[in-house]
C-alpha cells in the first residue's frame, strides 16, 4: 500500500496546477476530492489494515513513514467526507488561491492524519495553519482580516512551543517517530516528560478549542464564509482530534498518572461552560455554533483527559455526533442566511416552515450536540458520564458541571429550532431542494447511530483496542517492519 | 321503603329543630338588647310566607344552586348521628360530614353568584375566606380528638364519652372545646364573625338577590346548617346522648353560647377575623394537639 | 559551551515571548515572533551540539573515521526547514498585517474588528 | 500605541515568563530518576547514529570516502534534509507556497507606486545579478557536497532578482516565476512518482551506485535540490515583487 | 408488547409524511390512540410481556439492553392516560381546526415517549423516554408562536436540568449496582444505603429532585403557571393532567418502596426522615400553590398552582408510607387526571370561544355555554373534593392515612389546601361562567360538536369514577397485588380508611345527596312560581348603574377577588419568591454570557491566555 502516499501528494499537485487552471479549478476541486475519498475507502475496503509505508524506503525511526491503523483509516474517511460535504457550498469563487488553500488544507488534514513522525505532524499542522488563515481571510474585509491575523500569530506562537517540545524529545530520546517515542517515553525523568507534554499539549489545545487557548475560534468562524467553517470544522477540527487521539492517548499515555490531566479536565469543564454560556445570549448563528463547537471539544477533551476504556469511548462518540451534527448545521445555516440575507437567527422565522427538511435537520443535529437519547450524542454522554462518576471527586464535579451546562445549550439550540418553525409568512429567495440531501442524509445517520449504536460500535471498539494496546500493537506495526 | 321515611323524617326534624333554635335565638338576642322580640315561632311563619311569594331569578343556575345548597346540607345532615341514630346505617365519618358540607355553600354561592350582584359575589367571597379561616382550627381540634380515639367516626368518637360527665371531651379537652366554640361561632356566620353577611355594608351579602322561596329555601339552609354544626359539637365534646330530647338540649345549649356571643359583639373585618381565627383558637388548638401528642 | 548555547537562546525565546505579550503594534509582535523562532532554532542547534564536534559532512577519510565526533545532523535539518517555516509565517503575517492597516486605519492589535467601528 | 506601556501588562507577562523560567530551572535541576534534559547525550544514542554511519537500511555495513553507500550525498545534513526526510523538505517548500498565495490573496492592490532607482544601481546591477546567479549555481549543485544548498541557493538567486526588480530591469516577470515554481513543485513530486513507478516506493532515490564525494553522486539529490533551488527562488523572489510593488 | 411502541412511532413517520393532509393526519392521529387504548386493555393482566432491544452498545463491561415490560403500576398509569389522551385528541380536532400549524407529529412523539416512561424496564429507557418527552413539549408549548417561548423555556431547562440530575443518579446507580433495571436497582439502592448512608442519600435526592421537578414540587412550582399561561390549550389539556403525573409514577415505583423500608433514624416513631422531607415537600406545594391559586387573575395559571397542590397532595399520600396513603395517592392521580382534564377541556372551550384567559374580563358565559359551565361544575366540584364526584375518595384516603400515622402538620396542610381550593375554584366559576355577561361575548356559541363530545364524557366520566370508585380501585389494586403489595381487590363503591370503623360506602353517600336534593327539590317545587328578570335587572339601592356608564364589565366583582386576604399574604410571599431566585440566575448568565462575548470579540489578549493556560498546565506539571 505504498500508494497511500497519493492521498497528500496529488492534492498538492493539483495546488501548484491550480494556479493555471482558472475556470477548471473547480472541477478540480471535486476531482481530487472525490479521489482522496474514494482512495480511503478502497484502503478500508482492501484488508490489509494495518499497515506501514515507510517514504523514499526509510524504514520506520529514521524516515518518515505513514501508518494505516484502525484509527487512522476511520478519520481519514471523515476528513474527506467532510472535504466533500464542504465543497459542495463553495459557489462562485474566481481566485485561484482559495481553491490552492483548499488543496493544500486536503493535503495536511489527509498528512496529519497519515504521518507517522513527530516533526512531520508538526510540519502538517503549520501548512494547515496556514491554508486556514488564508482561507479565513477570504473576504478579506475587517473581520476576516482580523480574524486571520490573530489566528496566525496564535498558532505560530503554539506552533513554537510544539517545536521546542520536538526539540526537547529529540534531544532526550534521540528519535522523532511516534511509535519510538512511545517505546522510550519510559525511560524519561518525570518532569522533563511533563516538560515536553506541557509543550506539545498548549500547542494542541489551540487546535482542539480548550479554553484559555481558543480566543481565535469565534472570529475565525464569524469572519469566514461557510464553506470555510466547514473546513475548520469538518477537516482541521478532525485532524486535530485524531492529534489528540494519536499523541496524547498512544504517545504519551504516562499523562494519566500526572496531575496535568487533572489540570486537563479542569480546563475542558471551563471549555464547556464559556462555550455554553457564550454562545446563550448570541443572535448571529454562525457564531452560536462556534462556541457550541467548543462546548463539544470541551467535552471530548474531558472523556479523553479521564482517560478510562467507557470515558475514550464517549469521546469519540461526541467526536462522531459533533462531526455530523456540525456539518449538519452549516449547511442548514448557509441555505438559511442565504436565503434571509443576515446571519442572525432571529431573521430566519418561518423558513422552517417553507423548507422542512432543513429545519428538521437541523433540530435532529442539535439534540445531538445536546446529548438527546434517540440521537448519537447521547450514548457518548452517557459513557462519559458513567466514566466520570466511578472516578474520583474532581471528575464527578465535573461532569455534574458539564451536564448541567448542557442545560443551556438545549435552551439556545432548540429556542433556534423553534425560531425556524415560527408561523410566518417568509419571501425570500428560494433555496433548491438539492442543497436539503445532504443535510438530510447526515441526519439520518445520527439518527441511525443513536438508536442503534451497534452500526459503530466494532469500528470505536477497534479505536480503543488500539488505544489500550498502543504499546504493543502501534509500536509492533511500525518499528518490526523492515 | 323505611329507609326514605327515615330520610325524609330526619330532614323534617332537622329543619325543625334549625327554625325553632332560630327563632328562640332571635328572641334571646332581642331580650339581651332589652327589645321585646319576635315570637320564638317568628321563623317558621317568615319561611311559610316567602315559599308562598313570587319570586325572581335571574336564571337556571340560581335555582340549581339554591337546591343544591339545602340538598348538599341535607345530605350532610343524614351522616350526623343524632342521639345515637343514623338515617341510613353507614360510617358516620367526620372527614365525609365535613365534605358534604361544602357542597351546600358551594351552591349557595353558586346562586347568588350567578344572580350578577357584585354584592352576593362580594359576600361570597368573605364567605370562602371565612371558611379557610375556621376550617383549619376546627379541622385542628378534630384532628386531635380522633388522633386520641383512633377513629374518624363521629359515632364512635361519641361512645367513647359515654357515663360519667367527666369522660366527655368538653371536660378532657377544654382548650379543644374553647376552639371549637370560636370556630363554630364563625362556621355560623354570627358576629363577631359575620362580615360575609354585613348587612349595613353589602346589602346582605349573599342574600341580595334573593326574593321568595330562594330566601325560603337560604333560610332553610342555615336552619339545617346550626342543626349539623350543633350536633357535630354534641358529638365530639358532650358525648352525644342517649335520647333526642337531651340531645336537642345539649345542641341548644351549644347554640345558646353562641346567640350570647353573637349578641353583645361588634364585627371583625374579614383580615381581622381571619388573623384572629388562625391565632387565638389555632394556637389553642395546637398547644391542645401537642399535649395529645405528647401524651 | 552547549550551555551557554542554550541560556543564551532560551533568553532570547524569553525576550521575544515578552514582546509578544506585550506589545500591542502587530509589527512589533511579529518582530517578537521572529525573535522566539530565533532563539528556539538555537536551541535545536544547540541540542544537537556536541563538545568540539566536527561538520557532519563527508570531506574525506578522516572525517568517517571521526563520524562519532560529528555534531547532531538531524536537527540542522530541522532548523532548516524551520527557518522556512519561520519565514512563511513572517511574510504571510505581514502581509495579512498590510491588509489589516487597510481595513481597520490602524496596526495595534487592540483595534476592533467589528463593522463600521473606527479603532 | 498608547497602551503598549502599561504597566499592568507588564507585570503579568514578567511574572508569566518568570514563572516558566522557574519551571524550567525546576525542571533541569530535577534528580529523579530517568533521562533528564540536561542529560549529555551524543548523537550515538539518537537516531543520527545510523545517519552518520549511513547505515539505515543494512546495521553492519560500513563504508570509507569515495565508496557506495546508502545512496547518498556526502554532506549528511544534505541527506537527511534531502533523502531521509526529503518528505518534510517538500512540505516546508509547500508552506513558502501557501505563503506566495497569501501574498497575492490579501495585499491590497490598489495604491501602488514604484520608486525610481538609482543609476548607480541601475547600472551595476547587471554584474551583480551575474555573480549571485554563479554562486547561487555552485551552491545547489554543491549542495550535497558542502554546506549549502536548495534553500540558501534559492535565496541567493532570489537576491539577485530583487536587486533586479531594485534597479528597475526587467528580469523575470510574475507570470515566469510562477509557471517556474509550479514546474519545479510538480516536478519534485513527478519524480517522487517516477520512484513509486520504478521502484513501487515513493520518493526513492532510483539514481544509485554513485561514490560519496563525487560530484555525481547522491543519486537525485542533486536533482531534488536543484529544483527546490528554483522553486525557492522563485518564491522569493515572488515575495520580493510583492512587497517591492506594494511600498 | 414492542407493537405499543411501534405503532406510535410508525404513526409519527406517516403523519409527518402526510403532513399537508390534515384529514389523513388527524384520523392517523385518532386510530393509533384507539389501538393504543384498546391494546392497553388488552394487556392487562398479563404481567409478564417483555421486550428488549440489543443495542449493542457496550458499557460497565456488558451489552446493552433497552426492554420495556408490562409493569402492573405503569400499565395502570398508562391505561388512564391513553384514555385521557384519546379524549383530548377528540377534542383537539375541534380546536384545531382553524390553526395552521398540524401538532400531531409532536403529539405522536409524546404518546411514544408517555407509553415508554411508564412501562420502561430499565433506567436507561425511562431516561431516553423522560428526555424525549422534555424537548418534544417544549415544540408542543412553543407551537410556532412566539408568545409561549417564555414559558416553553422556563420549562425546558428545567426539565433539561431535571435530566441531567437523573442521568448522575442512574449512572452513580448504575455503576454501583452494576444494573439498570428498575427493580433490582431499588434493591441495590437499599443496600448502598445500609453500606454507606450518605452516598445513597445523594442518589435518592437526586431522582427525587428530578422527580419533583417535573410534578412541579414546591421549589420548583413556577413551571406550570409560566407554561400554562401561553401554550396552547389543548396541549396544555394533556400536560396538565397527564404530562405532570411523570415524575409520580417514577416515585411510586422506586422512591416509595426505598424510603418505605430504608433503616433510618425516625422523627416522633412515626415515620423516618425520608418520609419528612417528601412530606415537606407536598406539604409545602400543597399549601403554596393553593395561595397562589387564589391570588391569580389568569384562570390557566390559575389552575396551574392548583395543579401544583394536587400534586403536593399525593407527594403527603406517599410520605404517609401506608397502604392506604399510597392506594389514596394512586388514585388521587387518575382523579387528578381526569378532572384537570374536564377542567382544562372547558378552559379551552372559553378561549377558543372568546380569546380571552384574564378571568375579570370574562363573566356571565353560563348564558352562552352551558354544557361548558356544567362540565366545568362538575370539574371543580371534583377537583374541591366534595363527594359525589371523583376527587373525594382520593383525597378522603390520603387524609386518613395522614392521621392514622398521625402527621398531624401534613393532615392540617392537607385540610388548609383543600379549603383554600373552595376559594380558588369558586372564584373561577364565578368569574368565568357566572355574573354579567359582558357585551362583546353576546355572540358567543356553543363549541362545536367535536369539543362538546369530549367534554360530556368527561362529566360521565367524573360522575362514574365518584360514585363507582371501583373502576379505578379495582385495576389499581389489582397492579398493587400483581407487585407484591398485602392488598385487598376493592369492592366498587366502598373506600378503606385507615382508621377504625373508617369505611366508606361512596354509594350511600350518593343516594343520601340524591335524597337531600330531592327533598330541597319537593321544597322548591312547592313554592310559588318563579320569574326570571335579566341579567341587568339587580339590586342597587335605587340607583342606575348604567347612567354613570357602568357597563357589565365593570358590574362583575371579579379583579381582586380576595383582596383583604391577599393582603395578608403578600410580605409572606414576597420573600420566597423562588422566581425571583431562578430570574437572577438567568440573568446572571446573560451577563455572564455578555461577558463571554466580549472576550470572544476583541480577541487581543489570545496569546495572552495562551500563557496563562501554559501555566495552568505547568502548575499541574509542578504538583507531582
Amino acid at each position: 500500500m505504498n500508494s497511500i502516499v497519493f492521498l497528500v501528494v496529488i492534492p498538492l499537485i493539483a495546488a501548484f496546477l491550480s494556479l493555471f487552471l482558472g475556470n477548471l479549478n473547480k472541477i478540480t476541486m471535486y476531482i481530487v476530492t472525490l479521489f482522496n475519498l474514494i482512495f480511503s475507502i478502497s484502503v478500508f475496503m482492501s484488508g490489509k489494515i494495518p499497515f506501514n509505508v515507510a517514504i523514499g524506503g526509510w524504514k520506520a525511526p529514521f524516515g518518515i513513514n505513514f501508518v494505516v491503523t484502525d484509527i487512522t483509516i476511520y478519520f481519514l474517511l471523515l476528513v474527506n467526507i467532510a472535504a466533500l460535504m464542504s465543497i459542495t457550498m463553495v459557489k462562485d469563487i474566481k481566485e485561484y488561491q482559495f481553491y490552492s488553500f483548499y488543496f493544500v488544507l486536503l493535503a495536511a488534514t489527509n498528512g496529519m492524519v497519515l504521518t507517522g513522525d513527530m516533526f512531520n505532524f508538526y510540519l502538517f499542522t503549520e501548512l494547515s495553519t496556514f491554508a486556514i488563515a488564508g482561507l479565513v481571510a477570504y473576504k478579506r474585509d475587517r473581520l476576516s482580516t482580523g480574524a486571520a491575523l490573530k489566528f496566525l500569530i496564535l498558532s505560530s506562537t503554539a506552533s513554537l512551543f510544539s517545536l521546542s517540545s520536538i526539540g526537547l524529545i529529540y534531544k532526550t530520546l534521540g528519535t522523532l517517530n511516534f511509535a519510538d517515542i512511545a517505546l522510550k517515553l519510559t525511560k524519561l525523568n518525570q518532569a522533563s516528560y511533563n516538560l515536553i507534554l506541557i509543550l506539545f499539549l498548549a500547542s494542541m489545545l489551540v487546535e482542539l478549542k480548550i479554553f484559555p487557548f481558543n480566543l481565535w475560534v469565534v472570529k475565525s468562524y464569524e469572519g469566514s464564509i461557510t464553506s470555510v467553517n466547514m473546513f475548520t470544522h469538518g477537516m482541521l477540527g478532525t485532524a486535530g482530534i485524531y492529534g489528540a487521539i494519536r499523541i496524547l492517548l498512544i504517545v504519551f499515555p504516562n499523562m494519566y498518572n500526572t496531575n496535568i490531566s487533572k489540570v486537563l479536565v479542569i480546563l475542558s469543564v471551563f471549555t464547556v461552560l464559556i462555550g455554553e454560556i457564550g454562545a446563550l445570549k448570541e443572535k448571529n448563528l454562525v457564531k452560536v455554533l462556534a462556541f457550541s463547537s467548543m462546548a463539544q471539544m470541551g467535552i471530548f477533551m474531558f472523556g479523553i483527559a479521564l482517560g478510562s476504556f467507557e470515558s475514550i469511548k464517549g469521546s469519540l462518540y461526541i467526536v462522531v455526533s459533533n462531526y455530523l451534527a456540525k456539518l449538519v448545521m452549516f449547511i442548514v445555516t448557509k441555505q438559511y442566511s442565504r436565503a434571509v440575507d443576515s446571519k442572525n437567527y432571529i431573521d430566519m422565522k418561518g423558513l422552517g416552515r417553507k423548507y422542512p427538511i432543513l429545519a428538521i435537520s437541523f433540530t435532529i443535529a442539535a439534540l445531538s450536540l445536546m446529548g438527546m437519547p434517540f440521537f448519537a450524542g447521547f450514548w457518548g454522554k452517557f459513557s462519559i458520564v458513567i466514566s466520570a462518576l466511578s472516578l474520583d471527586r474532581l471528575s464527578t464535579l465535573g461532569i455534574a458541571i458539564i451536564l448541567i451546562a448542557s442545560v443551556i445549550e438545549g435552551v439556545y439550540y432548540l429556542r433556534i429550532s423553534h425560531t425556524f418553525f415560527v408561523e410566518k409568512d417568509v419571501n425570500s429567495v428560494n433555496i433548491s431542494r438539492v442543497y436539503s440531501i445532504i443535510p438530510f442524509a447526515l441526519a439520518l445517520l445520527i439518527l441511525v447511530v443513536g438508536i442503534y449504536p451497534n452500526s459503530i460500535e466494532q469500528m470505536l471498539f477497534n479505536v480503543i483496542d488500539e488505544i489500550k494496546n498502543a504499546p504493543n500493537k502501534y509500536i509492533n506495526i511500525i518499528l518490526s517492519l523492515k | 321503603m323505611m329507609a326514605v321515611l327515615r330520610v325524609f323524617l330526619f330532614s323534617l326534624f332537622a329543619i325543625f329543630i334549625g327554625l325553632l333554635f332560630m327563632g328562640i335565638g332571635r328572641k334571646v338576642i332581642a331580650r339581651i338588647q332589652l327589645r321585646y322580640g319576635p315570637p320564638f315561632y317568628q321563623a317558621f311563619l317568615d319561611v311559610g310566607k316567602l315559599f308562598s311569594r313570587k319570586s325572581i331569578t335571574h336564571n337556571f343556575v340560581m335555582d340549581l344552586g339554591m337546591v343544591m345548597s339545602l340538598g348538599g346540607l341535607l345530605a350532610t345532615m343524614l351522616f350526623v348521628p343524632i342521639a345515637g341514630h343514623v338515617a341510613v346505617k353507614t360510617s358516620t365519618n367526620l372527614i365525609v360530614i365535613m365534605y358534604l358540607m361544602a357542597i351546600g355553600y358551594l351552591g349557595m354561592a353558586m346562586a347568588v353568584a350567578a344572580s350578577g350582584n357584585p354584592n352576593a359575589t362580594i359576600g361570597v367571597s368573605r364567605a370562602l375566606t371565612m371558611m379557610l379561616g375556621y376550617e383549619v382550627p376546627f379541622f385542628t381540634v378534630m384532628l386531635g380528638l380522633i388522633i386520641v380515639n383512633g377513629t374518624s367516626s363521629l359515632e364512635l368518637i361519641s361512645q367513647s364519652q359515654a357515663g360519667s360527665i367527666l369522660n366527655w371531651n368538653m371536660i378532657r379537652f377544654p382548650l379543644s372545646f374553647i376552639a371549637a366554640e370560636i370556630a363554630l361561632q364563625a362556621m355560623m356566620g354570627e358576629k363577631p364573625f359575620d362580615a360575609m353577611i354585613a348587612p349595613a355594608e353589602i346589602a346582605s351579602g349573599p342574600m341580595v338577590e334573593l326574593s321568595g322561596k330562594y330566601l325560603g329555601l337560604a333560610f332553610l339552609t342555615h336552619a339545617v346548617s346550626i342543626f349539623v354544626e350543633t350536633a357535630i359539637i354534641v358529638n365530639l365534646f358532650m358525648g352525644g346522648a342517649s335520647n333526642i330530647f337531651t340531645f336537642v338540649l345539649k345542641q341548644f345549649e351549644i347554640y345558646l353560647i353562641t346567640v350570647f356571643i353573637e349578641a353583645v359583639f361588634p364585627r371583625f373585618k374579614i383580615e381581622q377575623a381571619v388573623k384572629f381565627l388562625w391565632t387565638v383558637p389555632m394556637g389553642i388548638a395546637v398547644l391542645q394537639l401537642i399535649l395529645i401528642l405528647l401524651k | 559551551m552547549t550551555k551557554i548555547f542554550i541560556l543564551s537562546s532560551l533568553s532570547l525565546v524569553f525576550v521575544g515571548l515578552y514582546g509578544v505579550l506585550t506589545r500591542k503594534n502587530i509589527v512589533k509582535i511579529l518582530i517578537a515572533l521572529n525573535i522566539i523562532e530565533t532563539g528556539i532554532n538555537m536551541l535545536l542547534v544547540a541540542f544537537g551540539y556536541v563538545e568540539g564536534g566536527i561538520t557532519p559532512i563527508l570531506q574525506s577519510d578522516l572525517s568517517i573515521a571521526n563520524l562519532d565526533k560529528m555534531v547532531d545532523p538531524v536537527p540542522q535539518a530541522l532548523v532548516l526547514t524551520s527557518i522556512v517555516i519561520g519565514l512563511g509565517t513572517t511574510a504571510f503575517a505581514l502581509s495579512l498585517a498590510m491588509r489589516y492597516k487597510d481595513t481597520h486605519n490602524s496596526i495595534s492589535i487592540r483595534a476592533t474588528d467589528e463593522e463600521g467601528v473606527n479603532v | 500605541m498608547k497602551d503598549e506601556k502599561s504597566l499592568f501588562i507588564n507585570i503579568v507577562a514578567l511574572l508569566i515568563l518568570s514563572f516558566m523560567a522557574f519551571y524550567i530551572y525546576k525542571v533541569s535541576i530535577d534528580t529523579g530518576e530517568g533521562i533528564k534534559i540536561t542529560d549529555n547525550i551524543t548523537p550515538k544514542m539518537r537516531v543520527a547514529d545510523r545517519f552518520l554511519k549511513k547505515n539505515v537500511l543494512d546495521e553492519n555495513s560500513t563504508y570509507n570516502f569515495s565508496q557506495t553507500a546508502e545512496d547518498t550525498s556526502a554532506n549528511i545534513v544534505t541527506s537527511i534534509v534531502v533523502d531521509y526526510r526529503l518528505f518534510d523538505t517538500t512540505l516546508e517548500v509547500i508552506v513558502l507556497f501557501v505563503t506566495i498565495l497569501g501574498f497575492g490573496f490579501v495585499i491590497p492592490k490598489d495604491r501602488r507606486r514604484i520608486l525610481k532607482p538609482s543609476v548607480i544601481l541601475y547600472r551595476w546591477s547587471p554584474i551583480l545579478m551575474i555573480l549571485m546567479l554563479m554562486i547561487g549555481g555552485y551552491m545547489f549543485i554543491n549542495g550535497h557536497l558542502s554546506p549549502g544548498g536548495g534553500f540558501p541557493a534559492g535565496a541567493i538567486i532570489s537576491t539577485a532578482v530583487l536587486i533586479g526588480v531594485l534597479a528597475g530591469r526587467k528580469t523575470v516577470n510574475h507570470k515566469t516565476l510562477k509557471v517556474v515554481e509550479a514546474i519545479a513543485g510538480i516536478s519534485i513530486f513527478g519524480i517522487g512518482i517516477a520512484s513509486f513507478i520504478i521502484k513501487g516506493v515513493f520518493f526513492q532515490n532510483f539514481l544509485t551506485g554513485d561514490k560519496i564525494g563525487d560530484l555525481f553522486s547522491g543519486g537525485l539529490i542533486p536533482v531534488f535540490y536543484a529544483l527546490i533551488a528554483f522553486k525557492v527562488a522563485a518564491e522569493l523572489s515572488n515575495i520580493y515583487f510583492e512587497f517591492y510593488e506594494e511600498c | 408488547m414492542i407493537e405499543l411502541l411501534l405503532v406510535p412511532l410508525i404513526t409519527t413517520l406517516s403523519i409527518a409524511f402526510f403532513i399537508k393532509y390534515k384529514r389523513v393526519t388527524w384520523t392517523l392521529f385518532l386510530a393509533s390512540n384507539g389501538f393504543i387504548l384498546y391494546k392497553l386493555y388488552s394487556i392487562y393482566g398479563m404481567w409478564s410481556l417483555s421486550y428488549s432491544f440489543n443495542t449493542g452498545y457496550e458499557i460497565l463491561g456488558a451489552k446493552f439492553n433497552l426492554g420495556v415490560s408490562n409493569n402492573p403500576i405503569g400499565w395502570y398509569f398508562a391505561f388512564f392516560s391513553a384514555l385521557i389522551t384519546l379524549i383530548i385528541s377528540i377534542f383537539s380536532i375541534g380546536f384545531n381546526k382553524n390553526s395552521k400549524s398540524n401538532v400531531s407529529v409532536i403529539w405522536m412523539l409524546i404518546i411514544f415517549s408517555n407509553l415508554g416512561i411508564f412501562f420502561a424496564k430499565d433506567w436507561v429507557t425511562f431516561f431516553m423516554m423522560w428526555e424525549l418527552m422534555g424537548w418534544t413539549s417544549f415544540f408542543a408549548i412553543t407551537n410556532g408562536k412566539d408568545k409561549a417561548l417564555d414559558g416553553a423555556k422556563y420549562y425546558l431547562s428545567l426539565s433539561l436540568f431535571g435530566a441531567a440530575l437523573l442521568l448522575i443518579a442512574i449512572s452513580l446507580l448504575g455503576a454501583y449496582t452494576g444494573t439498570f433495571e428498575i427493580l433490582p436497582s431499588a434493591f441495590g439502592l437499599l443496600q448502598i444505603i445500609n453500606s454507606s448512608t450518605k452516598l445513597g442519600i445523594v442518589i435518592l435526592l437526586l431522582f427525587l429532585t428530578t422527580f419533583i421537578i417535573k410534578s412541579a414540587i414546591f421549589p420548583f412550582y413556577m413551571w406550570p403557571q409560566k407554561v400554562y399561561a401561553e401554550g396552547p390549550e389543548d396541549y396544555i389539556t394533556f400536560m396538565s393532567s397527564v404530562m405532570i403525573k411523570y415524575g409520580i409514577y417514577p416515585m411510586a415505583i422506586f422512591i416509595v418502596p426505598v424510603v418505605g423500608s430504608v433503616n433510618l433514624p425516625r422523627i416522633l416513631n412515626t415515620g423516618n426522615v425520608l418520609q419528612y422531607v417528601i412530606g415537606y415537600l407536598g406539604a409545602i406545594s400543597a399549601v403554596l400553590g393553593t395561595l397562589l391559586a387564589i391570588f391569580q387573575t389568569d384562570m390557566k395559571k390559575l389552575f396551574a398552582y392548583s395543579s401544583v397542590s394536587n400534586m403536593g397532595y399525593i407527594l403527603l399520600g406517599f410520605s404517609s408510607m401506608t397502604i392506604v396513603g399510597f392506594e389514596g395517592s394512586l388514585f388521587h392521580v387518575v382523579n387528578h387526571m381526569i378532572l384537570k382534564a374536564a377542567i382544562f377541556l372547558t378552559l379551552a372551550a372559553v378561549v377558543f370561544r372568546t380569546g380571552e384567559s384574564e378571568m375579570h374580563k370574562l363573566g356571565g358565559l353560563v348564558y352562552r355555554m352551558p354544557l361548558t359551565f356544567m362540565t366545568f361544575l362538575l370539574g371543580i366540584i371534583a377537583a374541591a373534593g366534595i363527594p359525589p364526584l371523583n376527587g373525594f375518595g382520593s383525597k378522603w384516603m390520603i387524609i386518613q392515612a395522614l392521621m392514622s400515622k398521625k402527621m398531624v402538620v401534613f393532615a392540617i396542610a392537607m385540610i388548609f389546601a383543600s379549603t383554600g381550593a373552595f376559594m380558588y375554584l369558586f372564584r373561577a366559576l364565578a368569574s368565568i361562567f357566572l355574573g354579567q355577561l359582558p357585551d362583546r361575548y353576546k355572540e358567543v356559541k356553543e363549541v362545536p360538536l367535536t369539543m362538546a363530545v369530549p367534554m360530556f364524557i368527561m362529566m360521565v366520566i367524573m360522575l362514574l369514577v365518584g360514585v363507582v370508585p371501583g373502576v379505578v380501585m379495582k385495576p389499581l389494586t389489582t397492579a398493587l397485588k400483581a407487585v407484591g403489595y398485602n392488598v385487598d381487590i376493592a369492592s366498587w363503591t366502598v373506600l378503606e380508611g385507615s382508621l377504625k370503623n373508617a369505611t366508606i360506602d361512596l354509594k350511600i353517600v350518593f343516594y343520601m345527596f340524591v335524597a337531600g336534593v330531592i327533598i330541597s327539590g319537593l321544597m322548591y317545587f312547592f313554592g310559588n312560581k318563579s320569574e326570571t328578570v335579566p341579567q341587568e335587572d339587580n339590586y342597587t339601592a335605587g340607583e342606575y348603574p348604567e347612567e354613570w356608564g357602568v357597563d357589565a364589565d365593570r358590574f362583575n366583582y371579579s379583579y381582586s377577588f380576595y383582596q383583604p386576604f391577599k393582603e395578608m399574604f403578600d410580605p409572606l410571599l414576597e420573600s420566597i419568591s423562588i422566581d425571583d431566585l431562578f430570574a437572577s440566575v438567568g440573568r446572571n448568565f446573560e451577563y455572564l454570557s455578555t461577558t463571554i462575548q466580549g472576550l470572544f470579540k476583541r480577541g487581543e489578549g489570545a496569546v495572552l491566555l495562551f500563557s496563562i493556560g501554559v501555566l495552568l498546565l505547568i502548575l499541574g506539571g509542578l504538583i507531582i
